[in-house]
């Protein structure tokens, strides 16, 4: 859970490590306006333990000062928010890609003949599929392709990007059908048809743990892709809020988004956590007895 | 159709009504990072101030002489080392708020607090002292020194005092995305693009509407798109695309004069550099006739071709540029090999060798210069790897250009570059030995004289001798190898009318700009 | 593909990308007005750019610039995998444990987000592809150690060991021999050629997203060209609208990261117990 | 009366080779049948086929399955015999809401062949909503199950993995009587247990059965053991050919 925490810290190492004037890492004086005023601004003065403090303090009360020079002048604050939902219907809609093909495994819908043909799609890097995808958007929506219906294809064909390509469509095809098939195995299962019982009732419960753990490992794979996409796709996220930020050197933007790229993998941890433990509870279940007299 | 939309999405452009007349739509070379005139770097960044903002004066595009939009009457005063202005009543900000005498003051008193980082304020702190109002027009400007003509160098834009909380202006202020000026149009800056939407006043009456501005992108879809009328205007064409464009009847290219000249900038504190028989030899080891031919496409012996070689820092129209000094189109490899010897170098399996060591030159350029020059920095190297030099080229992003070549940190020998005058043709920042664009802390006793010499010219033949002069030791001196000016060219569609260029500025007469139903 | 095959392909696959970066030109050839965008078929073996120049020279610098960084993570993670499947043999519980919590906690970072903040803040004279690949490699370190520990659980961890030693090998032999050799060396294998693969995918993202925004690059130096240049001139040639006839480029591009990814899963092949 | 399960001229094989072959088997409701025969020789394979689960290829050679009580025409297996796969499954799915209710399977070695992600209470609550029936008291059914296979309440909590050898083979019995079948069919109930614990698991097998008013389909390789106990024995002869 401190992972969020972890970033800006090593972030922050990282600047005081590397030779040379943290301020003028940060940003160069003839952009921010003279170093002390910078200092002040970063609180640069206390070394790195009160520049990582301040900035946590800050980011806690939602205040991460305005773009420097990725969109200068706006506040960050104002380019997150405006990023952060964007990102998730990306993540959500790619997730749902992926989780698709984990149900379709799992349920057997998925001819076993087509793994190569999925294995094969799973080795596309997302450079070449987004490129694709960009050239489709620009085909079908072309002019109106920042209007509000182009904007969700262009959210739809990166989703459909991500989801596909690096191997996320065919790890999870694949992950959970191996998962499923080594618990098969199992001679409660063998049993569980004699009595007359589906084997994925009885086998669920007990892969769930796994699922969900490679389920949580495959969004933070998304998460990574989506600059990428988002980039190539030209979707304003935080993922071009982040590469932006890297080309334009812009401290404040990077160090913000990167923080909440790490925020949304917390909760991700959070959220395994949490469904572990109600897989937990579902198998402990069992009905009260009452001893007879 | 499929192609209309394809090339309507390659640009991204969104465009609520295109055609109608009332909005036009155009592509700079970049969405401007900065609205704040303060902060203003590239040319994207001055063209889109100059929609928002009035400049205290500025000269007509077509003759010439000085103008103001928004000064009733000036006077100098204290012999010369003082001007006092009275400013038009009735002129209104974009916050409704009236222009004053107060916001003209802020304005210098914020250029010249040593902490607002601006560099346009630095050129304006050398010589403005102060200002005080005298009334609620008026105001008195003081120099610290005698200026010739001092409207020349009054070019500033005027902030108004009513949105900064204090004279130190800061460019993460949100005022560089949503300025408040006195100009035609009141700018919005958004992600993709930048609106400016019409704000009628006493001094400007625009015909557009609404202006989009939109970030090019690639050269090749910004030519289609303008050929498709899916937006009314390039700001800049690069060579590559200019014949297409030519060819068709509903685009007509304007010629932009940036007053901008192209230059390899050389490094003297290299070792070998330091030998002025090395820069010479370098400047006989170029071939610009090859590079022009091979990087911007103009034939040999082409007829006005946009590109005229140059000899010394400035452009051939210019009353500064000596013409008695030849310019160097062609190579010399013999004179160049001379040259290298009589300098003491060596030259060792087919590579140059100063005192035992190769010499390996390394060469930069700045990223954003491909598009009008592609490949040059390639075709600069291999004419050098030619000649017998090592090289490493790379090229240099727009931040870098600012943070360490011209803080004069950039650890490179060669640098390729564009200098594009403003209202003045000044050169004194690029060669004085403290001079703040001396990229490479070049000094030269001489140089430094005549420079003197211009600063003090009180009159305008004076101040041209002395750069006659400069021109002259330079063209020997070498700190610089001069290249060309390479005049831009604008696209705009036929139905775009009364759309005068200004040079470097642009769009200074957008008022009379119109597009026809 | 069966493993000899696999072997041999993979042989070949990292001859041939040696051998390009070795042959790799310093600098592109001259530039040929007269001979622009002409396709393999006018201009063999691969065509030409916009200024005339054989795409060979592309090809060529493109795998230069991703041969040893690739390469070299590759190796790094095989070596990380080959330390957890040990350090599970040789079983100590509480380095066992720590390794599941950086496993954890490095899993949970967005590796794309890791890198680009890296790139960030690397001097720029220090910008170049290898700390990037191995910064990645650092990622997919933890993730190859689990497998390979996976892997010793199964032999049986130390008990494995155990065994074997009351078969009298000597401790060296056990290690290199039973538990790397026979046991680890499918997984590592695998890893560290996916990890070569991924590094080269992600030198062409980063080089083509640099590209895009025509700023100079994060992975190499700007003589070179990677074979994200590919890609850039050949995209337009994806609509066919504007008629821009560079497709040949496009494929070309295409054709090499194809053969990365053959050449990953062939190493993978090669390294599979007989 | 009329048979639980008529089995004729069952033959069964691989590709390799047949399995069993010209098995005949007719289990009566109440009584104990013993299906004996030495290892190998498709005791266990008769058992399930005798359920509907075929799971070797090509699988059925010739052979009738009737279920007299539920249809005394009906052959479960016409139209399986080259039928592959498919019809395996469809065999499968029409005989699955059979299987755990008409008979049900009592496992050997219990204690791998319980669901270790249930616990016991949560099996058997599962096994009695299978009855056509439900009890009005379910929590006072599983305790009284529980008991007669000699198992206290607490084991309902438990989930299988920490259950002894001897109680994992109880809660199986428990599970598999607990739908009130017409027919336990239970495999080596003895296999993995001490002679002495084997003994009586399986005399409490026949007793359950009993008071539970089911038939019992007692597969087992020890004549010794079931000779005295079985009313029907039939013999496999081992192997095919």
């Amino acid at each position: 859970m401190l992972l969020p925490m972890v970033v800006p810290a090593v972030i922050t190492g990282f600047i005081w490590s590397l030779p040379g004037d943290p301020a003028s890492l940060i940003c160069p004086p003839n952009i921010c306006g003279g170093t002390e005023a910078l200092a002040r601004r970063w609180n640069l003065d206390g070394g790195a333990v009160q520049f990582f403090l301040g900035w946590l303090i800050d980011a806690a009360k939602l205040e991460f000062g305005n773009s420097w020079r990725l969109h200068q002048g706006l506040p960050v604050l104002g380019l997150l928010t405006a990023a952060i939902p964007t990102t998730l219907t990306l993540i959500l809609l790619a997730t749902v890609v992926v989780v698709t093909g984990g149900v379709l495994a799992a349920k057997g819908t998925l001819p076993r003949q087509a793994d190569p043909a999925i294995r094969f799609i799973g080795l596309v890097p997302a450079l070449v599929l987004a490129l694709l995808g960009a050239a489709f958007i620009e085909l079908t929506y072309g002019f109106d392709s920042f209007s509000s219906s182009g904007q969700f294809a262009r959210l739809a064909v990166g989703a459909g990007v991500l989801g596909i390509a690096d191997g996320a469509f065919s790890g999870a095809v694949l992950g959970t059908r191996s998962t499923f098939d080594t618990e098969n195995q199992q001679r409660y299962v063998g049993v569980a048809i004699l009595r007359g019982e589906l084997p994925i009732e009885n086998t669920l419960p007990n892969v769930a743990p796994a699922l969900i753990g490679q389920m949580r490992a495959r969004i933070v794979h998304l998460l990574s892709g989506s600059v990428i996409v988002e980039v190539i796709l030209r979707i304003d996220g935080l993922g071009s809020l982040l590469w932006g930020g890297t080309l334009r050197q812009d401290f404040g933007v990077v160090l913000a988004a990167a923080t909440l790229f790490a925020v949304v993998s917390s909760v991700l941890l959070v959220a395994q956590a949490v469904l572990e433990t109600l897989v937990a509870l579902h198998v402990r279940r069992s009905p009260r007895i009452q001893v007879r007299p | 159709m499929a192609f209309k939309n394809a090339i309507r999405a390659l640009t991204g452009l969104t465009l609520a009504t295109l055609g109608t007349g009332a909005t036009l739509a155009y592509f700079e070379e970049s969405i401007p990072m900065s609205l704040n005139p303060l902060y203003a770097k590239t040319m994207a960044d001055y063209r889109a101030t100059e929609l928002v903002f009035d400049r205290l004066w500025f000269h007509d595009a077509i003759t010439n002489e000085l103008r103001s939009r928004v000064v009733q009457k000036y006077q100098v005063a204290e012999a010369g080392r003082a001007v006092e202005v009275t400013l038009k009543t009735g002129v209104r900000w974009h916050n409704g708020q009236t222009l004053t005498s107060k916001d003209l003051c802020f304005t210098i008193k914020a250029m010249l607090d040593s902490r607002t980082p601006s560099p346009v304020a630095a050129h304006y702190r050398e010589f403005i002292a102060a200002c005080d109002a005298r009334g609620p027009q008026t105001a008195l400007i003081r120099f610290k020194r005698v200026l010739p003509n001092p409207r020349e160098r009054l070019s500033f834009p005027i902030l108004p005092a009513s949105e900064f909380s204090s004279t130190a202006i800061s460019p993460d202020l949100q005022f560089s995305a949503r300025p408040i000026g006195t100009g035609p149009f009141n700018g919005k800056r958004g992600l993709r693009m930048v609106t400016f939407d019409a704000f009628a006043n006493v001094h400007h009456q625009p015909k557009l509407v609404q202006m989009q501005l939109q970030e090019g992108g690639d050269p090749l879809v910004q030519t289609k798109t303008l050929i498709n009328n899916n937006v009314q205007g390039i700001v800049v064409v690069p060579p590559p695309q200019r014949p297409d464009l030519s060819a068709s009847d509903d685009v007509s290219m304007k010629s932009y004069d940036l007053r901008s000249w192209w230059y390899v900038s050389v490094n003297t504190n290299n070792p070998a550099l330091s030998d002025v028989k090395v820069r010479q030899a370098l400047n006989y080891v170029l071939n610009r006739t090859e590079l022009r031919q091979y990087s911007i496409g103009v034939k040999p012996g082409e007829k006005n071709s946009p590109c005229e070689f140059i000899s010394g820092p400035f452009v051939r129209s210019s009353p500064y540029y000596n013409a008695s000094v030849p310019v160097q189109a062609a190579a010399n490899l013999s004179k160049a090999e001379a040259l290298l010897k009589s300098a003491g170098l060596e030259k060792l399996g087919g590579r140059w060798h100063a005192n035992g060591e190769p010499i390996t030159l390394r060469v930069g350029m700045l990223a954003n210069l491909d598009h009008e020059a592609p490949d040059l920095l390639s075709q600069v190297a291999n004419q050098l790897g030619a000649a017998g030099f090592d090289r490493l080229t790379s090229k240099i992003s727009a931040d870098e250009w600012d943070n360490s070549v011209m803080a004069g940190k950039a650890d490179f020998d060669l640098v390729i570059g564009k200098w594009s005058f403003g209202l003045v043709e000044e050169v004194n920042e690029l060669f004085s030995s403290s001079g703040r664009q001396n990229m490479f802390r070049y000094a030269n006793a001489g140089v430094d004289a005549v420079l003197k010499e211009y600063d003090d010219a009180v009159t305008d033949t004076e101040q041209r001798d002395a750069y006659h002069k400069l021109h002259k030791i330079l063209s020997t001196e070498l700190p610089y190898l001069f290249l060309w000016k390479l005049d831009t060219k604008s696209a705009w569609r036929t139905e775009v009318r009364g759309n005068i260029v200004a040079p470097y500025y642009y769009f200074t007469e957008i008022d009379s700009w119109s597009v026809d139903g | 593909m069966n493993r000899s095959w696999a072997l041999i392909w993979a042989g070949i696959s990292i001859g041939l990308l040696m051998l390009a970066a070795a042959i790799a030109p310093e600098h592109l050839g001259t530039i040929e007005p007269d001979r622009v965008l002409k396709s393999p078929f006018e201009v063999m073996p691969f065509g030409t750019d916009t200024r005339g120049r054989s795409l060979v020279d592309y090809a060529t610098q493109g795998a230069r610039v991703l041969a040893l960084p690739a390469l070299s993570a590759g190796v790094l993670v095989a070596l990380f995998g080959v330390l957890g499947g040990l350090l599970r043999c040789s079983g100590s519980e509480r380095v066992n444990a720590w390794i599941q919590w950086v496993t954890e906690i490095v899993g949970a970072l967005p590796r794309m987000v890791v890198i680009l903040v890296v790139a960030l803040l690397l001097p720029r004279e220090h910008r170049s592809l290898f700390p990037l690949a191995w910064t990645w490699a650092l990622l997919a370190a933890p993730g190859a150690m689990d497998e390979a520990a996976a892997v010793a659980q199964r032999l049986g961890g130390s008990r494995f060991v155990e065994a074997l030693r009351a078969h009298g090998y000597s401790a060296s032999r056990i290690f290199l021999v039973h538990v790397v050799g026979y046991n680890l060396r499918p997984v590592v294998v695998r890893q560290g050629a996916e990890t070569m693969m991924h590094v080269a995918f992600l030198e062409i993202a980063l080089s083509y997203l640099a590209l895009a925004e025509n700023q100079p690059s994060f992975t190499h130096a700007d003589s070179l060209k990677s074979w994200a240049d590919l890609l850039k001139l050949g995209y337009p040639s994806l609509i066919p609208s504007l008629d821009y006839n560079s497709g040949h480029a496009l494929v070309l591009g295409l054709l090499l990261l194809g053969l990365v990814a053959m050449s990953a899963i062939a190493i993978g092949r090669a390294a599979r117990a007989r | 009366m009329t048979a639980l399960i008529e089995l004729k001229d069952l033959a069964i094989r691989t590709d390799e080779r047949m399995l069993v072959e010209g098995v005949n088997m007719v289990v009566q409701p109440g009584r104990v049948t013993a299906l004996i025969g030495p290892s190998g020789s498709g005791k266990s394979l008769t058992a399930r086929c005798s359920m509907g689960v075929i799971d070797v290829v090509p699988g059925l050679v010739r052979g009738e399955l009737r279920y007299p009580e539920l249809d005394a025409e009906k052959d479960w297996f016409a139209g399986l015999h080259g039928g592959g796969q498919q019809a395996q499954a469809k065999l499968l799915a029409d005989t699955r809401a059979l299987r755990g209710s008409y008979f049900t399977y009592s496992p050997q070695a219990a204690s791998s062949a319980l669901n270790p992600g249930r616990t016991v209470g949560r099996q058997l609550q599962l096994a009695i909503e299978r009855r056509d029936t439900p009890p009005e008291d379910l929590s006072a059914e599983i305790g009284s199950i529980l008991n007669d296979v000699g198992l206290g309440p607490e084991v309902a909590s438990a989930l299988p993995g920490s259950l002894s050898g001897g109680m994992a083979q109880r809660a199986a019995l428990a599970i598999a009587v607990a739908p009130k079948p017409r027919l336990v069919i239970a495999d080596e109930p003895e296999t993995g247990l001490d002679p002495v614990l084997r003994r009586t698991v399986v005399e409490l097998l026949v007793d359950v059965c009993k008071v539970h008013g089911a038939g019992l389909l007692l597969i087992s390789h020890h004549e010794d053991t079931v000779a005295r106990m079985a009313d029907d024995v039939v013999r496999l002869s081992g192997g095919g050919e």
